[in-house]
């Protein structure tokens, strides 16, 4: 059990990176493209977290808990995350502006189809 | 290429990012481990800025170059949206009929609607000490306005949410995040050192020195630019039309009932 | 048993982002973004990163949603209308 | 072994385990009132993991779902209102019993904080959350009568 | 006539006041007087918000 955990976050958050590029390999729609990459995203902020991580250690945030008297976790791996997701979600917003525009121009949002049109 | 042949290729270069993957995986040091050097001399370092919370300090004071990086990202993400979705030359604004909302749930959204925004407030005010921080309250703020679209209607949403104003709060938040940064470096010291204001007593609302304030900027920031980004998405769904789709959808039925044509067969085709 | 939590929280991070990827409406994929940014808050407050987490519960349960509904009902009610111009 | 933590397991393996399989299969009107039940457990899981975990700090993640969980719903039950109509989800046995794990957990803990600040806040939790899901699933079943375009 | 309108608006926002500036100190764990100033001010925020938002439903 213990073996296992101590590369299981790392595996997961491996597998997650991978299936959203075969998603995002496979899709038929841009929608659904921008969807997987928020899932390759999701993948990062599992790997830094995990990184983190410290075994029987409680949150760096002492407005609750005396400074010292338990083990914390990372803080910096928990910084760059928490940024990263907001900033994420605009980027994400972006690209779906993207989308909107190709389908204005080309009446379609399959990359296939917008493939052929480009000749 | 083939749909077929691009598979196969995708399947190839994955599998080989999959084996470099768990290679890498298997020498990171073990999940839960003891060692994080940086870790706790930032927490050391927060502790000495009187900062409750250590992710805060990190954010605001000991990375906050970083977070002004993160902060013009943001920035140009949300222009980018803005120029993008504008209104262009053949396109017109075509007002939807009012909907109809059930009673009790329009009831729910606008006495929900202060009780959020309230509670963004508070995640702001309080990013130095609890968990929270400008990033996540600015986003909650603004999404609590949206509760006007999904309760009411969008003709409501527009009355009580300026989009001028939140575009020139969002810059002049931008700016804020800048004008402290080089009031560190008038007073002497650095670009975004946290030095120009007393450190306070631990776990108050005016302890950390410039925290608060960097915090309450991008909390400004995050919730302004969230509310031009939803302007311009919903304008686009909800408003714009250009003219040749308008005719058409006049002349035949009102469109939404073969809106599961094209996309949908698209698709179902993709599984 | 915080071990076991992490490892029911990572399982279902990772059977989440499965079925998103396989769900090929971005309709139906909208929906499973949005528990999935539920189960992520959920592995992060299990990882000790509860700011991490409301910055996800704040974003991925009612941002993204609606940001991905949008695109969808404008791209869709672009395509009902039949095109008569160029292309 | 920490009972907290061991309840808290429990209501997240319920929630998320039928939520995730809810979201992923079936119809639409199943996998809404998938996604609306699936914020509906896991909020009670964060508050005993708060308590489990022994920092009251934890408590605004339940704080923030139980408010946002309800609006990401109604996000869907007015964008999707056309599709919804034909077939108006109606799962008020199951939303009841959310709300009722929702209801225990928060007195059960409001029980052990006892009287004070602390129990306020965790009532006021109580009631945006079963509030929030029972209106979101009134909205579901039926909320928005006529939307045009949105 | 109109004395008796702002006098119900008035009313209507400080009622939202009061309960959102509870609604605040509910909230937060420690009272004094910085955080007392705070959460006035949010809950003027929310109250105004709240009555705006009240009368762009009825007023279409």
């Amino acid at each position: 059990m213990s073996a296992v955990l101590h590369v299981l976050p790392y595996l997961i958050a491996a597998y997650v990176f991978l299936i959203g590029c075969y998603g995002l390999a496979t899709s038929r729609n841009l929608i659904h493209a921008v969807g997987c990459l928020a899932v390759c995203q999701s993948a990062t902020y599992v790997l830094l977290l995990a990184v983190g991580y410290r075994d029987g250690a409680t949150a760096p945030v002492f407005s609750d808990l005396a400074p010292g008297s338990r083990p914390v976790v990372d803080p910096v791996v928990q910084a760059l995350t928490l940024t990263d997701v907001v900033v994420g979600a605009t980027v994400t917003a972006l690209l779906l502006a993207l989308t909107v525009q190709i389908s204005k121009r080309h009446g379609t949002v399959d990359p296939d189809e917008l493939r052929e049109l480009r000749g | 290429m083939s749909r077929r042949a691009r598979l196969w290729l995708v399947l190839l270069g994955g599998s080989g990012l999959a084996a470099l993957l768990v290679a890498a995986c298997l020498r990171l040091p073990a999940f839960g481990g003891a060692r994080h050097p940086y870790g706790d001399r930032a927490v050391a370092a927060a502790l000495a800025r009187r900062t409750a919370n250590t992710i805060a300090s990190v954010n605001f004071d000991q990375r906050a170059f970083d977070t002004m990086g993160e902060m013009s990202i943001l920035f140009a993400a949300v222009l980018g949206c803005v120029v993008l979705l504008r209104q262009a030359r053949d396109e017109h604004r075509d007002p939807p009929r009012p909907a109809e909302v059930a009673a009790p749930v329009r009831r729910y959204a606008l006495s929900t609607l202060p009780v959020a925004l309230v509670t963004g407030l508070y995640v702001i005010a309080h990013g130095q000490l609890s968990p929270g921080g400008g990033f996540q309250g600015g986003v909650v703020a603004a999404t609590a306005l949206h509760l006007m679209y999904l309760g009411a209607d969008y003709a409501a949403l527009e009355r009580v949410r300026p989009v001028e104003a939140y575009e020139i709060a969002d810059a002049l938040s931008a700016a804020a995040y800048l004008v402290l940064g080089f009031a560190g470096v008038l007073a002497g010291t650095a670009f975004l050192a946290n030095t120009l204001l007393p450190l306070g007593t631990f776990n108050t609302l005016s302890s950390g020195g410039t925290v608060p304030l960097l915090n309450a900027a991008i909390g400004m920031e995050v919730a302004c630019a969230v509310v031009v980004l939803l302007a311009r998405f919903l304008d686009q769904a909800v408003e714009i039309v250009e003219e040749n789709v308008r005719e058409n959808g006049k002349n035949g039925d009102n469109g939404t009932n073969g809106m599961d044509g094209k996309n949908g067969e698209n698709g179902e085709n993709g599984e | 048993m915080a071990d076991a939590l992490i490892v029911l929280a990572l399982l279902a991070v990772a059977g989440c982002a499965t079925s998103a990827v396989l769900n090929r409406d971005p309709t139906r994929q909208a929906l499973v973004l949005a528990v999935l940014g539920t189960v992520l808050a959920v592995l992060f407050t299990v990882l000790q990163a509860p700011d991490v987490g409301l910055s996800q519960l704040a974003v991925g349960s009612a941002l993204t949603p609606l940001l991905i509904m949008l695109t969808v009902r404008k791209v869709r009610r672009r395509s009902a209308a039949p095109k008569d111009g160029p292309e | 072994m920490n009972g907290w933590l061991l309840a808290a397991t429990a209501v997240l393996a319920v929630g998320l385990g039928a939520g995730l399989w809810g979201v992923s299969t079936g119809p639409l009107g199943r996998r809404v009132t998938a996604q609306n039940l699936s914020t509906a457990m896991v909020c009670p899981g964060l508050l005993l993991l708060a308590q489990g975990y022994g920092r009251t700090s934890y408590v605004d993640l339940a704080l923030l779902l139980a408010l946002l969980g309800p609006v990401g719903t109604l996000v869907f039950a007015r964008l999707l209102a056309d599709e919804l109509t034909d077939d108006p989800p109606r799962a008020w046995g199951l939303t009841w019993a959310a709300a009722a794990v929702g209801a225990v957990v928060v007195t059960v803990l409001c029980a052990v904080a006892g009287p004070g600040r602390a129990m306020v806040k965790l009532l006021l939790i109580g009631a945006l959350l079963i509030g929030g899901n029972l209106m979101a699933s009134r909205a579901l079943s039926g909320g928005f009568a006529a939307v045009d375009r949105g | 006539m109109r004395a008796r309108s702002a006098l119900l608006a008035a009313g209507e926002v400080a009622l939202w006041w009061a309960a959102l500036l509870v609604f605040w100190l509910m909230l937060i764990s420690t009272v004094y007087p910085l955080e007392r100033a705070v959460g006035a001010g949010a809950a003027g925020v929310g109250a105004l918000v709240a009555r705006a938002g009240r009368r762009a439903v009825v007023r279409r």
